[in-house]
């Protein structure tokens, strides 16, 4: 078994859910790279969208912005912006929107806006962006991001995109809308909603991590699943191409 | 009918002081040459309006041409923050600015009504977003024929949008290309428009790669056409130049600090020439 | 993911009695060898939608399809009258329809909608028209921004529609140029679809004439590709074939008469087989 | 002097209508004929746009139906049509829209939907198409017909298309309107409505007509200006020009 990192296991197990054929509409940064890897390994099929209009594309290095000319260059088509949130979001064609997060609370509400007040903000964040549109309007919702205190909080500052609700209810009775959060992958483990309460659960622990390293590195009392498993280790020829493409992208950047 | 200008001269007769203005292009095709001119024309009090202020308008509100921003993701992407934006939010330098934010969805519908000419853009959104608690502009209809709660946005309709693109033909036609964002609906939702182009070509129908739908913005639907060579930089012009990824990174550090933002302007704003944005 | 299917066996599978479907194409690329396949498997009580009902509807109408028409511009272009529709209109024959129609304004933007998977769509239209008098599927809403009262219809959620283009690639993507009419949104608001092409190629982004930003429907967006070459005849296919205006004049002698209609379908549409309509 | 049909009369004076640079939204039949001869003598920057979706088109004969591949070939673009209705109609880049019809009445109304009864049609017209938003939403209007007693009717028997209402004041207060017809071009003579009262009223005769031969043609009391002028017969290069286009257009119509 090769050695790897927590982040290479966190990027694995996000490609790994994503199955071949389903249409993702790709966040930038983490989901883009879990994305790409899915498509170079187990899901050649699966369809990437990207907001900046490009449809279907299979870029050969990882984008730095969501609007990279290599998006472009790979895809099957590019459309305008507007058409992209209408007719392929909101017009129902997309199967999981794959998001990254700065906080997420235990409803697994995102908050991207800011720390601390709205009107006087700590922290200014960079915003909504597609992701409240993407978590209402896409059949499902994949987060992946790094687990620590700071990000997982128990009610985060600013709702900017919805999960579950402040009180897990938030998508009860609303007409038209997407399953929401149906896992988060992170670099300790993988968690899913209670069906019922709709709280985030540890579902599976990543080889090597206990249950104490989560519990430490989230900021609400996480509860864990009766029944947790163990994820599955990386495969080496996922490795290998992750850090092919890696350094693919590496070397193109930095040539620019 | 669209009049070939100097970019000093399309800015100055058509960018107000106080005006609203929307500099767009997703990722792609950002005018930062004008961009750039407008700082060198001091213009102040403008209401900026853009999905992705980016750096050009952090370089804007850097420069103290701001009064509101309006926006839907204010990040430098896949990089991190737009420091500028976060001083003037956060600590009101160069001086205090408004915000107003929407989600891209919201944003983009509202280009598109704003071109269609619509006073409101429909659309399913918002739904347990906290945005419309901060965001006074939007509001919930409920469709006459199912019931559903609808969001609604004002649409975007600008005084004056700028954008890049590939080329314009002798009677001010322009093609834009590739990422085309929200290019046209800028165009067409906005009082007045100057569109930055790499070249001027004879005709865009007889041009090799002439398609029968490709994005082709009539030139009496443009106000000014403006020649800059490389006029996206460092974003980029599809079939033209790269995205310049590395200065989207070395971004991060010039403008993580007042000192050496203001010398960067300087050097390559203030003392730059609008002919050396490739103003031809 | 689209199947590439029969004629025969595309319109068994999504074309039921009492389904609504939308043929689409907007002069250019109406689907009559579609068309002729579902007169020729005698689906009945349809609600058949088009902006234009053209040649296309008024031969499924004069067949017996139709339950109902939804419409905004119901004539033989440049020639007169649809006779078939009408004499079912006027008179009843072969029975009554129910006729519901809109502007093309309206139209336009329910179909817009239906791709949008809106329920409604707003335009600023019906000002002054008697129009909304007779058709109770034309509301009004009153901007919240503004206060202006502007036009609402229901979108366009077709059952199945039916559209004709020039190409299909190998995984069902389908290339639309020309006069694109709402194809697309046709395609993309339907439960299910049916697109019919002139030919199958390898893999359209690797064609001669593919640009970044062609009208290209990826085939996970469509139910079933089916190659019908001529497909759009008497209607045109650009780049293959032009349109027969000789045979929209002619349509005006042959559908004037019920006999004579009647033998032209029997000869035609019934004693043709779906492979003579270029199926595949 | 060369000879020249009633027809040729009405289509050289409603070309005359349009101005060079003028963009305008044109309707098959006699609009479409009038616009391109316009094009092709004194308005050669005239934009013409069909509600096919065919932008700024320049075609060598005279199409047929709205959408004939030569209005897509000789466009500077082709957009979908409802990008046509949207951005370009309702967007208020259209200075004039050019419209024909079956029915006219005195406040300059137009039905192309029926003859009788609605719910009992004694004539099924084709329907409203582009028209009513026409009417509304361009700058102004020019209408262009054959006069006739069953063409111009005091009340059509249905608004399809709002000329000024059926009391002359359909456009009074409505906001983001147009100015509706400002003018009627017929084989007959040039009418335009009464500043006040919206009224159409013939202002210019075409030569050889007399008050009575448009009286006679019209199904309503119809008023003369005080200062009736007379039209501008056809130059000789406006005839050629209008010939040479319908003959074209013949011969590719039949050879198809």
């Amino acid at each position: 078994m090769t050695d790897y990192t927590s982040g290479e296991m966190m990027t694995v197990t996000a490609a790994r859910a994503l199955e071949n054929g389903m249409t993702c509409f790709v966040g930038i940064g983490l989901p883009s790279e879990a994305a790409n890897l899915a498509r170079l390994t187990h899901a050649p099929d699966v369809v990437l969208i990207y907001e900046s209009g490009t449809l279907q594309t299979k870029p050969e290095v990882l984008p730095l912005s969501i609007g990279d000319g290599e998006l472009c260059e790979s895809a099957l088509t590019t459309v305008a912006v507007p058409e992209m949130f209408r007719y392929w979001l909101q017009g129902g064609k997309v199967n999981v929107g794959f998001l990254g997060t700065a906080q997420i609370d235990r409803f697994a509400n995102l908050n991207t806006t800011l720390i601390g007040d709205y009107h006087d903000p700590k922290v200014r964040l960079p915003g909504g962006g597609g992701a409240p549109e993407i978590a209402t309007n896409a059949g499902e919702v994949f987060i992946t991001l790094k687990h620590s205190k700071r990000a997982f909080v128990k009610d985060v500052d600013f709702v900017t995109t919805l999960g579950f609700g402040r009180d897990g209810k938030g998508r009860d009775g609303v007409p038209n809308i997407g399953k929401g959060p149906t896992r988060v992958i992170t670099d300790l483990c993988v968690m899913k909603p209670d069906p019922e309460t709709k709280e985030l659960t540890v579902v599976s622990l990543h080889p090597g991590v206990s249950r104490d390293d989560v519990i430490e590195a989230t900021g609400w009392d996480i509860r864990f699943a009766k029944q947790l498993e163990s994820t599955a280790m990386p495969e080496a020829h996922e490795l290998d191409i992750l850090r092919e493409l890696k350094a693919r992208t590496d070397r193109k950047h930095a040539g620019a | 009918m669209a009049e070939f200008l100097s970019l000093h001269d399309a800015v100055a007769r058509y960018v107000d002081d106080g005006a609203t203005v929307a500099m767009e292009g997703f990722t792609h095709l950002i005018p930062f040459a004008a961009g750039h001119e407008v700082v060198r024309q001091k213009k102040r009090d403008l209401t900026l309006i853009r999905m992705t202020p980016d750096l050009i308008y952090d370089q804007l509100i850097g420069a103290g041409c701001a009064k509101k921003v309006i926006f839907s993701w204010g990040g430098n992407p896949g990089v991190g923050s737009l420091h500028r934006l976060r001083d003037a939010v956060e600590k009101g330098w160069p001086h205090k600015i408004e915000i107003l934010e929407h989600s891209h969805a919201a944003m983009a519908c509202a280009f598109e009504a704003g071109a269609a000419g619509l006073p409101l853009a429909v659309l399913r959104g918002y739904v347990g977003s906290e945005l419309p608690n901060v965001n006074d502009q939007i509001k919930f209809i409920e469709c006459p024929f199912t019931g559903e709660r609808l969001a609604a946005v004002p649409s975007v309709r600008p005084d004056v949008s700028i954008v890049h693109a590939q080329k314009a033909d002798r009677k001010g036609n322009v093609l834009v290309e590739g990422i085309v964002g929200v290019q046209k609906e800028a165009v067409l939702a906005a009082r007045h428009s100057i569109v930055t182009v790499e070249e001027i070509v004879d005709d865009l129908t007889t041009q090799p790669d002439y398609h029968p739908n490709t994005c082709i913005i009539p030139g009496w639907a443009i106000s000014a056409v403006v020649v800059a060579v490389k006029g996206a930089y460092p974003s980029y012009t599809h079939g033209y130049y790269d995205r310049d990824n590395r200065f989207y990174k070395e971004w991060d550090v010039i403008a993580r600090d007042r000192d050496t933002f203001t010398a960067w302007l300087d050097a390559n704003v203030y003392n730059a020439s609008s002919s050396a944005e490739g103003d031809a």
